[in-house]
Parts: structure tokens; C-alpha cells; sequence
């Protein structure tokens, strides 16, 4: 597929612009700024029509940012841990709809974890990504449910709980598309973008996504966490500098890169090798695994499988959307009142 | 433990004969299948013209706990619940209370197998030899268990000179039509009946005697009529999660989808899906509906307490969606099986903050029906959740029923602009016709100016995030005149004002019989209490009116707090000190008497009643 | 987006001094760190014996957005909302608004380096080179943004009369002494402050000057203070889920957690717990509640909403919890960072079902202090949840206080028996006393007879499942009996009845000070009006005293509905006719001027004002 | 350790008389009262002491079985899908208590779904039984989420979804203790009893119990739902005969053995090999879906380590619970007071 350039109109005869939105109201720096970024390159890439498209999510920063991008677009931004249900309802009311839902590590790891799971078992036609910070941004910095196990914030403290791996989670719920990204790296994550919007059912991507205000490390000497406990009164967690944006834009298959966050602390992440074959759920556990255990971050499109039914087509919905069918094909008539009351 | 509805000890009439004017209880446990004998019992009794109500009394259990089924036959055509008369005893569990229970002159058929009955020579007892009738019957081993319910059947109607075929053709309904179950069951009924007209002499004085008091009448339960009413009323999309007594509405609902809504080619034009629990079924009504389908929920008490939050969302949000609430005993799980309405509070000004939600409040299964595609109208024209209150007696027992009217008005799908409809200034929230309610448009819309992003948090009227004060109350004063349009699309109470009547009452849903009953022998007595059912919130004008009329109102509701009463209250302040409360809950349907009792202090403020002869 | 709290535009009095009265703005970006100066300047006034407050108009963002602080010294000590006459214009963002804002008259004090401010010669305006007094500061880059909030700091306070010193002390207390810290920002403010001495010359008449109205009392806030309270109250379980803006209160009460209450060796006394989310928090805190334990939960509106279901099974199954509701503007998610009083109405039936909770109305720093004991004292004494509502500007505004009094009564740990004190025929919900209230027994008792089911399904008095109508209504009957000594456990209202007025004003929590102000005013007009501050639910007699001696009572209250006037109204029918609602919500906390003007049209009803003088 | 017979007084001075409870109100043949058997005849050869165990529940028919054993115990049966919350906050209070959980796959898979998985995390010390039937049972039959996909019932029609399995659940939420247990296997229920009673934190054991009302595959010849279908009204589903234990009790580890449900559908499980080294989290979960692939149910202990703190432990309480605090420890003195105050 060519890809036009941002002032030339697309397939559907609209410029990159068009699927803007409001200018953005998070952190300078936030990754999930970085995200909102690659929908919009990637709704113009694909041409998509924005009134074929809704927007979801929950309650959070991430859960914010539909409204920075596809302005033309519905959208319904849910309850804290709520899309799910919002989207399920939206997508079957309307199944020629295209959803593309925005969460995050507390909004789907936390209050809406039963909902998380149990969308991907209806397996409902979206793509559902989780903006992962490990900390909640919105509530200022205390602890996600994805925060790795004994890490040390300046805010919350230290960590003793073991982390919701979101791609697992996506797994064993019979989850048929499930990814993990960086916001850092646009490339990657605009492949993962589209492969996900012509995916069948829910397509999960969990895309690290750091905060540059809370994700700070205790013991980190370029966290701010640090300089305010030294130079900044720690009370003041009211102030959050602005950052520039992490990036890699040469990461290459099968190789790992560590990447310094705003705070100076490290994270490793590693891209599945090119000859990965995703279709066996078994060998991406088996890989998370792996990688945890090496206290690495797999990256890429880990498992794929198309073969089960959306939920729409499980319930053997046919051409007209519920949403659109008229009022004699929605009440029946008379004559079958009568009928019915007959048997009474 | 003793059957909670038989609870009147004094001595029945039983001078002269007692025809079509009697309570039958049948004891049994639960999980044997007794309802088939009741239900076809009930329905010969309908099939002859008599009058008559079933009311099922059981456990929130599956198998072996007590269970009571109550039949009232009444010519007058009273359905309120009334101590039984008569009691089919075949349950050794209560064997002991359910004889005891027994008013002196009352009638026990007994079955002869079980041990221990108390002597009452005050009663009189008839003795079923079950398994002697039993015998020759084909079925073997649990399924005889199930059928020997028939012999009862069989012998209840003989005594109370219920024809065969007229049971045969119960029976036949009761199984829609389907032979191999008739010819399993019906030998059995014939058997004992016979054996009842050979052995057993008729010594009491109940009988039926037919009549045409049931010609062209429905018999139906709440929920089914609820559900049938919803799928007239175009619902496309139902999201739910079981909870007694709710279950059987959708249950209901689910089948008259299949059965009135799908196309030739087998494609349905809706969808039913069980929820992983209340918040999420309210979260895909609420979906739904924000996409532009007819959505539905039906709960119980919990199952509201679990809609709050995204109540709220939906009000704020605006967008329609139905909510049946199909009230049980509560506080928390309280009684799953038992009735109340004990929720009409708690609904009406669901969620935390402001917020108040249309409600409708059924009395009857007609009402259960017309209201079932009500609601959607009013959803949708209000762009708000509705939530409908009905309760476990009208929703899950047997009542008498004129056929239901076809919807009387197309469908009112509110205001939808579509296409080119949409104006360049389209704000979502903007109030345009001045009735609080402004237009909405549809996901999908080809027109870009279609898009707005519903939200929970403050918002101008554009549907744009504001935390500027001004844009929160001009908004939320909107909401407020919204309401007051809704007044306007409520139904208005149904209201029998008496002349110069001192004493109104305000009720709402199914105690409306009891009180009927209630207020007809109070009549007799000459003491005259208007009526005024309310059939929905908010009030309109015919309340205020209502209670000016009247020097007291008394506002009887089923539950304990008098939430109804204190609603009037608030919202009629001038009025408040004329506003009464009688509020009793206990998980059974009233009786008249209680009624009458609870007036009484009443008539005796008002001096229609001397102190004296209040009992 | 202007600030929203600067709302007045008449012209500001300038004749002669104004000493210590008037209110300051500085509008800055949210996550720049300008608290600190503004907290700095705050106390920089009360360590001058200046009676001052503060609040914090802030969006729900983190970074960028538009915030404001407000600042009111007030010799008389008034510390309600007033529309400032002297802005510190720091942010480009809204500089153009935060201009236009002053009253004229007003005094700007401006970022230099800011370009288009709008010109205003109506107003006295200095211009601060912040570029150039950051010059030479040491720290570099962003800290460097940080630290510039300081020059403002330095220009305020000397145009004021504040001396270095003053805020040199201030400055030390923010840091806690922390040196570093101090070294760091001290420089900046002096460089600043010397800078404005020697080159500004004073034009406007705005002063402070020292007093000892502040003596003996402290600054914080009611956040901080409940916190603090809950640790004086026994606090030892804690489970929360962050929300906005209930957050800072189990902040504050973990840290004095950590303080207070951990033994020598590092054990803790307590457990705090960060939830999946609300419906958890509440069922932890049911579940260390039943098990014997101190715990409380603090939330705001949608938590509250999702503690519905849970809040029924504690009333039920009668299990004491302390619930903090925060209050933010619902009905949704809302405004979440402004303040309202819109969760009363739902907090106190909260649940499905019958029922009703004892609900706190702290009115002051002291009160979060007092009520977080207090509470928990209720909570076992009547063996039930119970709600402490309070709002943002009470909770996350700085307030002065007087120094908090220790607890004057021991811990009341309610009725429970252990080992040996329980009786051979003990029944959990046995009213042995009369009162409503059974003893109970705890999880881990040796005694066998202790043990007990607790359930929130119907149950006889010892606790066994039954769904005998007469065990329900005994069981709920007890419950009411419970709620009515509850009423004698429940902080007196705070009565200031005025003799012969005619007009008595209620109402609860953080807009007592509007009131007080407003009364005052009206009190010098000759105008007359009572208050009682309401500090709890249920009401006693005494609010049925008051509104009986005013010919009219009017309930102000800081929702749109009027939730509270509507409960007092259902609980005092014969009274209602009297009981008239002032309720407005838009987020702000209230100013005088607002409540004079509400309160006319009350006035000229009673005749003690003419329609005329109401502007 | 030797097992008292049932009348002799055990280690504690108690028959087994002393550990039962009110009479059962379930049906006759539920899984779930041949599991609150097993619990009673445990708790008496173990010698529990009654009040140092707390019986904890949600709602359903598996969560009423409380009430019937261990009368003596303190019990709360909570809110449908709450137990979890419940459990967190009593063990916390009182961490010297012992918890037993009975829940249903209903109350655990569907609405407790969140809750459960956020136990674990936490590792409440406390035994946590799923009585696993696929069905709601309490509210007649509809499909609980661990119905495995496909399935037709006579009331519920076919199921569309993926189940919710209960083990692999338990495992990628870090559960240090997960089996798998069968209702009719009294011996291999009774071992894993009382294994899970001396675990440190949650132990799981998913325990296959079979509804003997409603879990009636349609088709099958033997089931009462096709019994119905055709001899008895289908409306009449308040017909629910009582029926006998299905009981199995020569099932040898590594053995696949077929079982035959009361409706006559069948069953297969496998029980873990003697030599299973249930130490390896990727080995067990690879293990169940090779099982879940053969149409085997694996049962047994399949994951056991006992690395990770409990919650008490993580928070460091001491000796004393909170509950037993005196209230000198609980409140601070006046000069502790006076000390705050003078900060502010
Ligand atoms: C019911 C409810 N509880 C709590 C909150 C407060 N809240 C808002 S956002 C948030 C957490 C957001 O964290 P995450 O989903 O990780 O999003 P992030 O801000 O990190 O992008 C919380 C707890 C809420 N809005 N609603
Ligand atoms: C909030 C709420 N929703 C619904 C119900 C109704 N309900 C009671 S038990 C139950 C399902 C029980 O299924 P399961 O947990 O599998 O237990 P089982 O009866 O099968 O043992 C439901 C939905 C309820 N009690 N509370
Ligand atoms: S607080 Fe963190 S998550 Fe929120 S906007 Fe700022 S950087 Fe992003
Ligand atoms: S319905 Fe099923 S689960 Fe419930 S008691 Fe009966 S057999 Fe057991
Ligand atoms: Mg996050
Ligand atoms: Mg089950």
C-alpha cells in the first residue's frame, strides 16, 4: 500500500488533518500522546471513514485521549473499567461499525478486569488497546495492577503484588489477536494498528506507554522522584515538568533494546523474531514467560488466530444492524398479538 | 414451617353451600412437579367461567423445601390472597402446620400414604390412597414420583364437580397440546377422579358452578406479558443476568423473539445476551441504545444496586434504556422468592449527585404489557433510562386478563436527526425546542457533523469537556426541565374518587387488588375511601388534586420505610401533613382484611369509624 | 477559560487603606509546582496573625491546564469565596480572562516576559521581569520553570508589607525544614522581594499588617484532618480505591499511620489496602469490619455508587464500617475536581431495598478531625455503616483551625461478648436490650456458642436462614427500633436561633461560612435570620424545634435537587409546608453575596424586606 | 497420621458430629454436598479447632453449603461474586484465622471474575473452592462461564463461548496452589484438602461437581431434560427428582477415567500422574490444554509453590491481629496529638 502524504487528500478523499481531534490535554512527553499520534497516521494511511468508526474507553489519561484524534468520529468515553460492556451493546447494536477502544493498565487491569475477560470470550470486533504505564496517571501515581512486583515509586511506595500481564490475560480468555507495542516505536505499533482493524474479533494491544509523571523510580537518580525529595518539596507531586517523547525507530526483529525512561530507569524490550510463528497460544505463553523470567518485555504480534466467530456472528446477526431496522421489521403485527394471545 | 399465606384461623362459612367462592391450598415440596396439577387445576377452573387467581408460594431453593400453591376462586372475581379453605396436603414436611392451619369447617385432602396427621374433627378430611391410584399407572421409577400430582388433580376436581373433559382440556392446553404428555398424565387425573366419584361422599359444601364471568379472558403471568409487551415494542438488543424473579421475563422475552421476530431465513432481528452481571448488562444496554437500538434489562434488587453508577452515566450522558426491576424482598438478598416493593425509592433517584428517572409502576399484566412498549417510547423520546417496577406476584403468578390491546400509537423514536437533517450548528446538548430534550444522532451517520463524544464528565452543549460552572448548570438546569417534560409523557393514575369521600388512598402495582376487595366491604359498610393508583413517576397534577380533595390521604405501599409516601411529601410540601403512610412488609402479597385493619385507625381520625369497632 | 472564581466585575473600594481584607489569584499552569509559593504566601499571612484561607480552583489534568489559587485575608476573619481585586497573572494561557477579571480598581501583578496582557488603566499594574530575576539562580533547566514561582512570591508578599522574614519562617515550615530544599527556593523570593522594594513603588492600598488573630491555631486540611482523626479513632484497617478528591484523605491517613502507629520494632498497627476498585474497597472494609476490626473506606460519587449493593449487606447483616464520601459534582463522573454536596439523598438510603444510614456533617476541619473517631464510635455502637460526607473545598482546601482536642471520651466499641459472657441462648440478632441492638460475637472466639452466620438473606434472630414472613418483619421491624437510638448517638445540630427572626436557615457542612458572612451582612442590615448547622443524620428533636419556631426555614444546600430539604420534609410532614429549598450547584464553593441574594425573595415573603431593595 | 474413627473424640477432644452443620437444603445428588462431606470428615482428621476457621461464600446453591458443615465456625455468605473482598478484609483483621472458601464457577467465573483474579494477586491466606458445575444452579440452569463451548442444554440453549478455566486462571494470576479436584473422588478431594489447609497464601482447587437438575445435555438419550422434552411438560422445569452420588473411588494417578453424569452425558478425567512435578507454572499450564485439546479433564494438585508472602505477611503484621489490638495500641496518646498539630 502507498502511503500518501500527510497534505494529499487519502482513498476517501481526506487529509491527514481530518482525523485530528481537540489538541491534546496530557502530559508533554506522556506516550499515550505517541499513540494517538500513529491512530491518526494510521486511520489516514488505511483511508478509513470516519463515520464507520466509533471510539471507546474508559476512565484515565489513556482513556482521555479519543478525543484528540478522529474528531469526525463518534465516541463514547465509558465509565472507570466500563468500556467493555459500553462496546459490547455499541457492536451489537450496530455491527458494521468499526470500534477502536482506548484503555488503560487501571482501567482494564483493575475495576475492569471481569469486563476485559469476558469481552474477549464474546470475542466482540474491536480493537482494544491498554495504554501501559503501570501507574494510575489520572489519580496521581499510585501503583497499576501491571507494575511489576517490588518496584519502588516515590509515591506509592513498593510494590508486592505480581503484575496482571495483560497479553496473558488476553490469552487465556480465548482472546484471538493479542500484541504487544511501545509507543515509542511508531513503526511497530502502526503495523500492529492495522493488522488489529481488520482483525475479526477483539484484537488486545498492550502498548507501553510511560508516564512522565508518576512512573518515576525511588532509587533512580534521574527520576524526578529523586530530585524533588532533594531539591523540590515532595508535597509538591504538583509539579510535572514537560518531556520530550521516548523514541526507537530502528528496532529490529529478535533483537533487544533498552530504553532509558524520563526517569533514567531501564526497561528491556525484545521484538519477536522475524520467523515467529504466532498461531499456537501454548508457545506465546511459554515466550512470556521466557521473557519475564529474563525480566524482558515481548514485543510483536504474539498470537493470531481468526478462526472463531465475532460475537455478531455468533449470533447469526444478518446484513441490516439492529440499529437500523425499521419499525414494521422491529413490531410485529396484529395479527401475531392475536396469535400469541390465542395460547393463553 | 407453616404455609405463610394460610394464616386465618377463624371458622369458615360453611352454612348453606359454598359455589365458586373458595381458596384451595396445595402443599407440596419443591422440585416434584407439582405445577403442572396446579396450573391445569387453575385453568379448568378459568375454562368454566369462574373467576379465579393462582398464587405459587415457594422456597429460594431447587428441591425438597416446603412449597404452597394457592388457588382462589371467587365469583365476584376477587384475586387478593385469602386464607385457604380447602388444603391438598402432600408434603409429610408440613404435614403437621398445614392441617393445623385449617380453618374449623374446612376441607384437607389428604394423602392416605402419609403418616402422622393431627386429628381435626372441626375439618373435613378426605384420604387419597396415592399409591394404590398409582399402581397400574405405565411410568416407572421418578417419573411416577412426578405423576402421582395428578391424583390430587383428579380428586379436587371430582369434589368440587369439575367435569373430566373439562380437566382434560386443561390439561391439553396446560401441555400445549403435545399427546405424548397428555397421555401420560391424563389416565392418572381419570383415574382418581373416578375413584373419587365411586368412593369418596361429598360432605363439604364447595363447589364450582360454571359461569361466563372468564369469556374472552387471557390467563398469563407479569413477566410473560412484560416480555411479550417488550418485543411489541421493537426490542432489538437485551442484555441481562439471571436473577430471581426477573429470570422468567426474559426467559418470556427470549422466546417471543424467537418465535415473532425472526425472519424466514432463520436471521434474528435481535440479540439476547447473558451478561457476566448486572453492570455490564446495564453497560451494553446503555451501548446499544447510545447506538440506536432498543435496548433492555431486566434485574432484581441487586442487580439495581449494581446499575447505579452506570444509571447515572446513561442520565447524564442521556441516552434511553429500559430497566424492568421485578422488586423481590429486600434489603441486600433478603428474600429471593418473596414479594415487595421495596425499591421505588431507591430507583427513582438512582446513581450518586442530582438525577431523577421516569418510572413505571404496572399494576396489572395488561399494564405489564402496554408498558412494555411504553417504556421504550418514553426512553427514547426522553433520551434517558426508564426503569419499570413491577414485583414478584404480579410478575410470577397466574392472572386473569383481558387480551392485551395492540399498541394504540406508532412507534415514537424520539428525536433522531439523520443525514442531512443535522444542522451546521448541531450541538448535541443543545436545548432547541426549549423542552429540555435536544436532538441526538446516531454512530454511523454519513454526515461528519454527525460526531459527538458522549461522556460522563461536565460538558458544554456541544458535547465538548467544561468545567466552567456556567456550562455545568446550564446544563444540569436543562436535565431539570427535561423532567418536567417527562411528567407529561407518564401515564396518569387511574382514579375512583368517591363523593365527598374523607379518606383517599394512593397505591401503586399489584396491591391494588387487596385494596379493591378492601374498599368494596368497607362500601358495604358505608364507609367510602377513594382510590388513586399511581402508575409512574414523576406525578402530575392529578395527584396534587387527588389529595387536595381529600381530607387524608393514605399512601399504602409494600415496604417498610413508606418511600412512596415520603416522595409525595417532598414533592407536594403543602400538602405533606395531610399525606399518611401505611407501610407493611413481610414477603406476601395483602389481604383485604389487612387492608381493612390498616384503614380502620384512619376511618377513626376522620370519624367514619368509632373507635370501638375497630377490631 | 476564565477563572471561574473571580467572577465579580463591580468596582473594588479603594478609598483609603485596605488593611488585611481582600482576596489574591495567582493563575498559573497545572504541573508547574506553584504550590508551593501560594502555600508559602498563605502561611507567610497567618504567621502574620492575619486570619487567611486558601483555595485551589485546579482542572482534573495533570499538566498544562489552567489553575487558580485563591487567597483571602480577612481581619474579621470571613474565609468564605470572594471575587479577588489582586491577580498574579502567570500563565499566557489565560492571561487575556485573568486580566479582564479585576474589579477596577484591582491590582495585576504580571509576568513581564508574558506578551499580550490587555491594556487595563483602570487597574494598578506591576510587571515583574521573572527572566531576569531568575538570571543567576543556580538550578538549571526545568527546575529552573519550577523555581521561578518564587519571584511572584517575593513581589507579593513586600507589596503587601510582609517581611522577609515572614516568609523566610514560611518557607521553612513548607519544607519542613528541610534545608536543601529551603536554600534552593529562599534566594529566588529574596532576590525578588529586594527587587520590588527598591524599584516598584506602591500605588495600591492593599496591606497586611500584624494582628494575633491567628494565635494558637493551625493551618490544614480537612483531608489531613479526617485522616489524623480516623488514626485518633483506631483506624487499623484501610481499603481504598483512588479517586479524586478523596485521595489526599487516605494519604493523609496512611502517612500518620506510619507515624503514629507503628511499635518500635517496625510492626505496624494497621493495614491499608489500594482495592481492584470501590466494590472491593467496601467489602474488605465489611469483612475486617465483621471480623472485629477498626476500618474505614474513603471515596467520592461513583464510589459510592458502586458501594450500593455492599452498603445493603452491611446494614443488613448489621456489620459496622466507616465510609468517607468526598463529595465532587455528580451526578457521573461529573466535575471531579469541584465541589458540591449532591451524594446526601442517596448516601442515606443507600441500597435497594428498605434502609437508611447514619450519615456525618462535618462542617469544619475540626469536625473531619472529631467525626474521624467519632464514626468509627457509631459504626460499633450501632453495629452498621455509616457515611461521613464531606466535600473538596472542605477536604482539599487549607482552612485555620483550632488546635484539634483529644478524643474526651474512650473508645465505645459497641456491644460484643466474648468467652465466657455469652449466654447458653445467645442469638446474634436477639434484642436483649430493647434498644434495636444485639450484641454480637467475634470471628476466633474459643467459646463454640459464638459462632453465627452472617448473611444477607433472611434470617431468625440467631441468625439462621428463614423466610418466615413474621422473622422478616420482627428482624426489619428491629432495624427501625436500631435507627431510632441511633437518632441519640448522632452529633447535636449547631443551633443560632435568633429571637423573634422569622426566617431559620439550615444546613450542613462547608457552606456554613458563606452563610455566617451573609448573615452578618444582612444581621448590620437589621435583617435578622436563625441557623442551625446540621451536623447528622437522622435528625433529632432539635430540628423540629427550630423549623417550628420560624415561620419559614429555608435549607441551603449545594446540589440542584435539594436532598436534604426533601428528607426533612418526608420526616416532618406536619412541618413541611414551612420548609422551603435553596439548592445551586456549579461547582464553586459559595460566596455571601450569593446567599444574600438567595435568601431575599424569603426575606420580602415575610415582609422583612421590600420586594424593591432586592437588586 | 492415623484417622479417628468418626464417634471417638479426635486430637482435639471432637467427634465428627461436632464439625457438621444444619441439614442440607441442596439437592439429593449434588456434587456439592458429597464436597461438604470431604470437608467435614477433613476438618474432623486434621482435629481443626472450630473457631480458628472462618467459612466464607458467595451466593448460589454451592455457596449455601457453609451453613451445613462446620456449625461451630464463625461463616459469612457474602454478596454473589464478593467473597474475595470479604475474605481480604476478615483475614486481615484477624490473620490468625483460617479461611475456607466455597464458591460456585458461577459466583468465581462470571460476576467474581475481577475479585478472584485481585485475591490471588494478593495471596489472602485462605482455600478457596470452586464447585464447578457449568451451570447456575441456584437460578435454574442458565450457562455459567465455564460451559464449555458448544455444549446444548435443554434450558440454555448452546453455548457460543470459550469457558473460563478456573486453574489456568488461577495460575497467570501467580496462585501458588492450584488443583483440581472431582466431587466423587472423596479420597484425591480429601488429600487436596488437606494440602490446601497448610498452604501460605490461596489455594485453589476447582472441584468438578455435578448439578444433578439442570446440567442435562440436551441430546443426551439418558437426561431428564430429554426426558422431559418428551414425557413431561418442559415448562415444568420444577420437576428436579432426586438422584444418588455418582462416585468414583479406584481412580489411580495418570489414569483417564470416563464417568457417566446423572442425565447419562459423559465425562472424561485424568488424574496427574504419581511422578507430576507440579513445580513448573508454564509445565501445568501447557498440561491443561493439552488435556482441554484431548477433551480431558486434568485433575490433581498441578501447581504448587510456596515462595511468595501471604497478604499478612506482605504487610508485615505481627503477632497480634488488629482485631485483637487493645485500644491503648489503637489510639495515640495526647502528646502523640500535640506533636502533629504543632507541624501544621
Ligand atoms: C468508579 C471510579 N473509581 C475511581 C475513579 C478515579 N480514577 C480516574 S482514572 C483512574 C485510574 C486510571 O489509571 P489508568 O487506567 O492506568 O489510566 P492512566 O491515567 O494511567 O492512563 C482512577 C482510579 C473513577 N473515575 N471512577
Ligand atoms: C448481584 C446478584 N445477581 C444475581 C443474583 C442471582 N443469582 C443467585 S445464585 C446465581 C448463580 C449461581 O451460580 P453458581 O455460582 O455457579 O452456583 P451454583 O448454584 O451453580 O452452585 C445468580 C445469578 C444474585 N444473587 N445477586
Ligand atoms: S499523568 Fe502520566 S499518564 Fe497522565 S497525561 Fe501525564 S504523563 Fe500521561
Ligand atoms: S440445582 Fe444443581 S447445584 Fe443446585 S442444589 Fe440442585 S443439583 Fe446442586
Ligand atoms: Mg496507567
Ligand atoms: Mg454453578
Amino acid at each position: 500500500m502507498t502511503v500518501p502524504a500527510a497534505r494529499q487528500p487519502n482513498v476517501v478523499g481526506l487529509t491527514k488533518a481530518d482525523y485530528g481531534g481537540r489538541p491534546s490535554t496530557l502530559c508533554k512527553g506522556c506516550g499515550h500522546n505517541a499513540v494517538a499520534n500513529q491512530i491518526v497516521q494510521v486511520a489516514f494511511e488505511l483511508g478509513l471513514r470516519p463515520n464507520e468508526i466509533v471510539k471507546l474507553s474508559g476512565i484515565g489519561c489513556s482513556s482521555k485521549s479519543p478525543a484528540y484524534f478522529l474528531g469526525m468520529s463518534h465516541g463514547f468515553n465509558a465509565l472507570h473499567g466500563r468500556m467493555p460492556s459500553i462496546a459490547t451493546g455499541a457492536l451489537s447494536a450496530n455491527h458494521k461499525l468499526r470500534a477502536l477502544g482506548v484503555s488503560g493498565d487501571g482501567d482494564t487491569g483493575s475495576i475492569g478486569l471481569g469486563q476485559f475477560k469476558h469481552l474477549l470470550r464474546r470475542n466482540v470486533r474491536m480493537v482494544y488497546l491498554v495504554e501501559n504505564n503501570g501507574v494510575y496517571g489520572l489519580t496521581k501515581g499510585q501503583f497499576s495492577p501491571t507494575a511489576e512486583d517490588g518496584l519502588k515509586l516515590k509515591y506509592a511506595g513498593t510494590n508486592p503484588f505480581p503484575p496482571v500481564e495483560i497479553c496473558a490475560e488476553a490469552l487465556v480468555s480465548g482472546c484471538g489477536f493479542v500484541a504487544r507495542g511501545f509507543a515509542g516505536d511508531a513503526k511497530q505499533l502502526r503495523e500492529l494498528l492495522k493488522a488489529a482493524l481488520s482483525h475479526r474479533g477483539t484484537a488486545v494491544i498492550d502498548i507501553i506507554s510511560p508516564c512522565v509523571a508518576f512512573n518515576n523510580e525511588d532509587d533512580s537518580q534521574k527520576s524526578y522522584a529523586y530530585g524533588r525529595s532533594n531539591e523540590v518539596p515532595l508535597e509538591d507531586i504538583g509539579w510535572v515538568p514537560p518531556q520530550d517523547d521516548i523514541v526507537i525507530d530502528d528496532h529490529e526483529p529478535g533483537e533487544t533494546r533498552v530504553i532509558e525512561l524520563h526517569d533514567g530507569s531501564r526497561m528491556a524490550l525484545t521484538k519477536v523474531e522475524a520467523g515467529y510463528d504466532p498461531s499456537d497460544r501454548g508457545v506465546a505463553l511459554t515466550r512470556l514467560q521466557q521473557a519475564e523470567a529474563r525480566g524482558e518485555i515481548l514485543t510483536g504480534l504474539l498470537y493470531f488466530d481468526d478462526q472463531r466467530p465475532s460475537l455478531s456472528e455468533a449470533v447469526g446477526l444478518g446484513q441490516t444492524p439492529l440499529a437500523e431496522m425499521s419499525d414494521e421489521r422491529l413490531r410485529p403485527s396484529r395479527e401475531a398479538l392475536e396469535r400469541v394471545l390465542d395460547r393463553y | 414451617m407453616a404455609d405463610p399465606l394460610s394464616t386465618s384461623r377463624a371458622a369458615t362459612r360453611t352454612e348453606g353451600r359454598r359455589v365458586s367462592d373458595f381458596s384451595i391450598v396445595v402443599a407440596t415440596a419443591n422440585g416434584t412437579g407439582s405445577q403442572t396439577a396446579n396450573l391445569t387445576l387453575l385453568r379448568a377452573i378459568f375454562q368454566m367461567g369462574v373467576p379465579v387467581h393462582g398464587k405459587n408460594v415457594f422456597p429460594s431453593n431447587i428441591q425438597g423445601l416446603p412449597t404452597w400453591f394457592h388457588i382462589r376462586a371467587s365469583a365476584e372475581g376477587w384475586v387478593a390472597r385469602q386464607a385457604p379453605e380447602i388444603a391438598v396436603a402432600y408434603n409429610p414436611a408440613t404435614l403437621h402446620e398445614d392441617v393445623a392451619a385449617l380453618p374449623s369447617g374446612g376441607v384437607l385432602i389428604l394423602n392416605d400414604d402419609l403418616r402422622g396427621a393431627p386429628e381435626r374433627d372441626d375439618v373435613i378430611t378426605y384420604r387419597v390412597p396415592v399409591k394404590e391410584l398409582m399402581e397400574d399407572a405405565t411410568a416407572k421409577g421418578k417419573l411416577k414420583d412426578y405423576l402421582a400430582n395428578m391424583t390430587y388433580l383428579g380428586v379436587v376436581t371430582q369434589l368440587l364437580g369439575v367435569s373430566l373433559d373439562e380437566v382434560h382440556a386443561a390439561l391439553e392446553n396446560q401441555f400445549a397440546g403435545r399427546r405424548k404428555l397428555v397421555d401420560a398424565n391424563y389416565p392418572i387425573v381419570e383415574k382418581a377422579w373416578r375413584w373419587s366419584e365411586s368412593t369418596l361422599q361429598k360432605r363439604d359444601p364447595f363447589t364450582i358452578e360454571p359461569m361466563s364471568a372468564t369469556d374472552g379472558l387471557i390467563l398469563v403471568t407479569g413477566n410473560d406479558a412484560a416480555g411479550l409487551g417488550s418485543v411489541f415494542g421493537g426490542a432489538s438488543f437485551v442484555a441481562w443476568y439471571p436473577i430471581t424473579p426477573s429470570t422468567s421475563l426474559v426467559d418470556a422475552l427470549k422466546s417471543h423473539l424467537v418465535d415473532l421476530r425472526t425472519d424466514e431465513d432463520g436471521t434474528p432481528s435481535w440479540t439476547v445476551i447473558q451478561a457476566e452481571d448486572e453492570l455490564a448488562a446495564i453497560g451494553m444496554v446503555l451501548g446499544a441504545g447510545w447506538a440506536g437500538a432498543r435496548a433492555v434489562t431486566a434485574t432484581s434488587g441487586p442487580g439495581i444496586s449494581l446499575m447505579a453508577e452506570f444509571t447515572g452515566l446513561g442520565y447524564f450522558a442521556e441516552i434511553p434504556a429500559v430497566v424492568w426491576d421485578v422488586q423481590r424482598v429486600g434489603p441486600s438478598t433478603g428474600l429471593p422468592t418473596r414479594t415487595g416493593q421495596g425499591d421505588v425509592g431507591f430507583a427513582y433517584t438512582l446513581g450518586h449527585g442530582d438525577g431523577k428517572h421516569p418510572v413505571f409502576l404496572p399494576g396489572s399484566v395488561e399494564e405489564c404489557f402496554e408498558f412494555g412498549w411504553r417504556a421504550f417510547d418514553v426512553a427514547e423520546q426522553a433520551q434517558t433510562p426508564v426503569f419499570v417496577l413491577t414485583d414478584l406476584d404480579l410478575g410470577m403468578n397466574t392472572w386473569m386478563a383481558q387480551r392485551f390491546a395492540y399498541p394504540d400509537e406508532p412507534m415514537r423514536r424520539g428525536k433522531v436527526l439523520r443525514g442531512d437533517q443535522i444542522p451546521d450548528d448541531f450541538g448535541r446538548y443543545r436545548d432547541v425546542d426549549g423542552d429540555g430534550i435536544a436532538p441526538r444522532t446516531l454512530p454511523g451517520d454519513p454526515n461528519p457533523r454527525s460526531a459527538w463524544f458522549a461522556r460522563g464528565t461536565g460538558h458544554d452543549d456541544a458535547a465538548v469537556y467544561s468545567e466552567r460552572p456556567e456550562d455545568w448548570q446550564a446544563n444540569t438546569d436543562r436535565l431539570a426541565r427535561k423532567f418536567d417534560t417527562i411528567r407529561g409523557l407518564m401515564p396518569a393514575p387511574v382514579v375512583d374518587a368517591i363523593e365527598d369521600a374523607k379518606i383517599g388512598v394512593i397505591c401503586m402495582g399489584s396491591t391494588q387488588y387487596a385494596i379493591h376487595e378492601a374498599r368494596a366491604r368497607l362500601a358495604e359498610a358505608g364507609q367510602h375511601v377513594s382510590l388513586l393508583r399511581l402508575r409512574g413517576l414523576p406525578i402530575g397534577e392529578a395527584v396534587r388534586a387527588f389529595i387536595s380533595e381529600h381530607e387524608r390521604t393514605v399512601v399504602v405501599e409494600m415496604n417498610r420505610d413508606g418511600q412512596l409516601c415520603g416522595i409525595l411529601r417532598a414533592e407536594l410540601p403543602d400538602l405533606a401533613a395531610r399525606i399518611h403512610s401505611v407501610a407493611h412488609l413481610d414477603g406476601l402479597p395483602y389481604a383485604a382484611d389487612q387492608i381493612e385493619a390498616w384503614l380502620a385507625p384512619h376511618l377513626v381520625a376522620t370519624g367514619e369509624l368509632v373507635a370501638e369497632e375497630v377490631v
